[in-house]
């Protein structure tokens, strides 16, 4: 039993998901975008820093010695077992077959386009993208208002269209339905996919809840807030029975029964209330 | 003063006596004094004295004579700068107050629950009352729903043909103009709120967002015409609920 | 312009072929409105559009002349009349930046990856997400669409039409004002940038590049308004709650 809570041990329950999405973890959760091999934001980037390192105009850089430069860069990066994001390998395969294309003249029966024009594509791309990151920098450093230029201070009127008496944007707007929708599914979610309780998520349950019972509670009301369905009262008694003889063999908790069939009653255990909030 | 007949716009008054007494150098720096001064003075919050004026103007500025520079200029303007207690500000023309008090709306914010119900309402309709509350989940107070009409961004379409024929509600014309959608269908669908980072990326599988029907003005299948008695019984706003 | 040397503070200037053809009364009546415009336009921090102008001063007043009037009055004073959009705003003049910044309140910093896609959307629009990521090469994190429209300076404006139909997206007004721009013809660089080719989505095989469209709110030739959508290709569900 501790093998498989070990095991799972890793990995968020569909409780802990929906705490997390709760907690609106927008962005992290994105595993593609986390990708930063030594800083760089994608493999464009990358390719842009290493053409900027030959030191010459990207109009007149060489394309196979960038495209070699990049896998050099990949192989050493795989070469200490850096996880690579699939877009970087993908980069990679490209490159590695632009790169071929280059040096093996193009055959008279050969389909599509040529190493050169494959070339010329990746090298607009490159002066695009250094384009934008110019005219990213040219305008925050232009005069901005509330930096280095101001409204009034004071405004003596505020001018509403007559027809206009509320304010909102469509931002406003859509925010609260995504928030409101959103909000809703996961309450949808926990009904509908909670058929069984784990043995995990009822220990999480009981951890969770075990500080604030300093008195003998009888483990029902510990589990009157989660349980939302009769069907779910046999699943949800069961884990949870197991999980307390976890907490109980821990030391984080005490517990009791009268006779057989009888509630059973719980306590948190006092001294071990720190392990207890430390627990995971 | 006689001259604005000849001018376009009321011109500046240029002191000339005290002109004389300043060479041109001493006027260059008053002049760019005053025009720092003015842009201190526009931009605070609060009216500014002379001593906080001293202590951002170059220095050795007679921050008096660059102000008196600055009043005699806007003497005659829309906007005048004034003397409120110790410090200096700027004010609309008293002859001009009436342009600013025509239209005294408080402008409103929309509270949050105002908010949800106005997006069911884009998104779900025609939807009724109880639709509503089953997507939100919780009960829709009536003055949430007396406020929407009120933006006139929301309007009753008609009635639903189910037992108990409750109002079904949609937007304007006036929504789409104040969200400046071309169209309702225009709203981003849920791949769109997924891109733009509004909605989590993991979402259940049997999670939808609706896609409004293409012509608003067009009743649905279900939907009965709102009648004149409708409207009557309604009292204009409250949908009210009928066993029949 | 040339007789700023005679005058105490920066003069104004007359553009005296125009005022020949007006009349005296016409004059006056310019210059009245001149001056209520000013006094409104003075009064608010938000840019005030023409129509607002239009709706609050005399009828048949001629507002661009009258906001023609004003911006060269003001044009070398502290504080300048900017075009913003369609709207009029009063801002303190860029040169005296240095004096301002002082009292900047500390704005939240946008992360370089959210200033680029920024710049992308504000070069390339309406651009639709594919292609903010196919010019960086990268997946836009799902926080930064969000952040930038959080910041009023991006907006959902319409949807291609392409398959698919995604959502585009463009600057709005409130980004024109805050980086002091009257169209977004004014970006930095936007001739050059243009003219090399590099504002297109493929690589131009003649370099050539069609302008970007000076009206941020006409939707383009290849966008379009949402009507005939195939359902079952967008996966959505149509709005259909039953009653139970």
């Amino acid at each position: 039993m501790a093998e498989t809570l070990e095991s799972r041990a890793g990995k968020a329950t569909p409780m802990d998901r929906l705490w997390a999405e709760n907690d609106d973890s927008r962005g992290v959760s994105e595993p593609t975008m986390q990708v930063d091999v030594a800083g760089f934001e994608g493999p464009l980037d990358l390719l842009l820093h290493l053409a900027r390192n030959q030191k010459v105009d990207l109009s007149r850089i060489s394309i196979l010695a960038l495209a070699e430069q990049y896998l050099k860069f990949i192989d050493s990066a795989r070469a200490i077992r850096l996880e690579l994001a699939a877009d970087y390998l993908v980069m990679a395969a490209w490159l590695a077959f632009l790169k071929s294309k280059l040096l093996i003249p193009k055959q008279p029966g050969d389909e599509g386009e040529s190493g050169e024009e494959l070339a010329a594509v990746l090298q607009f791309r490159l002066k695009r993208l250094e384009a934008m990151r110019d005219a990213a920098s040219r305008l925050v450093n232009r005069n901005r208002l509330g930096r280095d230029v101001f409204a009034r201070g004071m405004p003596e009127m505020v001018i509403i269209d007559k027809k206009n008496e509320y304010s909102a944007s469509l931002y406003d707007l859509l925010t609260a339905y995504a928030i409101q929708r959103q909000r809703q599914a996961i309450t949808n979610v926990r009904i509908a996919k909670r058929g069984v309780w784990s043995l995990k998520e009822a220990r999480d349950i009981l951890t969770r809840l075990v500080g604030s019972f300093k008195d003998w509670t009888a483990l029902d009301q510990f589990l009157l807030a989660y349980m939302t369905t009769p069907e779910e009262r046999a699943t949800a008694i069961a884990s949870s029975f197991a999980a307390t003889l976890e907490l109980v063999r821990e030391g984080h908790i005490e517990m009791r029964q009268q006779d057989a069939f009888a509630p059973l009653y719980l306590r948190s255990r006092a001294p071990a209330e720190k392990a207890i909030e430390g627990a995971p | 003063m006689s001259d604005s007949a000849n001018a376009t716009v009321i011109p500046f008054t240029v002191d000339e006596e005290a002109e004389a007494e300043r060479n041109p150098a001493e006027r260059l720096i008053l002049a760019e004094a005053a025009r720092m001064a003015e842009a201190i003075v526009f931009a605070s919050t609060e009216p500014v004295t002379e001593k906080q004026l001293a202590s951002r103007l170059p220095e050795g500025v007679d921050v008096r004579a660059a102000m008196a520079e600055l009043q005699k200029i806007y003497a005659r303007r829309g906007v005048n700068l004034v003397r409120v207690g110790d410090g200096w500000a700027f004010r609309t023309a008293g002859d001009l107050a009436f342009l600013m008090n025509r239209d005294a709306i408080q402008q409103k914010k929309l509270s949050r629950a105002a908010l949800e119900v106005l997006a069911i309402i884009a998104y779900h309709q025609p939807v009724t009352r109880a639709e509503i509350e089953d997507i939100r989940g919780v009960e829709t107070s009536k003055g949430t729903l007396d406020t929407l009409m009120e933006t006139e961004w929301v309007r009753m379409r008609g009635r639903r043909r189910t037992p108990g024929r409750p109002v079904t509600y949609g937007t304007t014309e006036k929504f789409l103009d104040h969200f400046a959608l071309e169209e309702i269908r225009d709203l981003p669908g849920m791949e769109e709120l997924k891109g733009a980072g509004l909605l989590s990326a993991r979402m259940p599988s049997n999670f939808s967002v609706p896609l409004p029907p293409s012509d608003l003005d067009l009743l649905t299948e279900d939907e009965d015409p709102l009648t004149d008695i409708d409207l009557e019984e309604l009292g204009l706003l409250t949908p009210r609920v009928t066993d029949d």
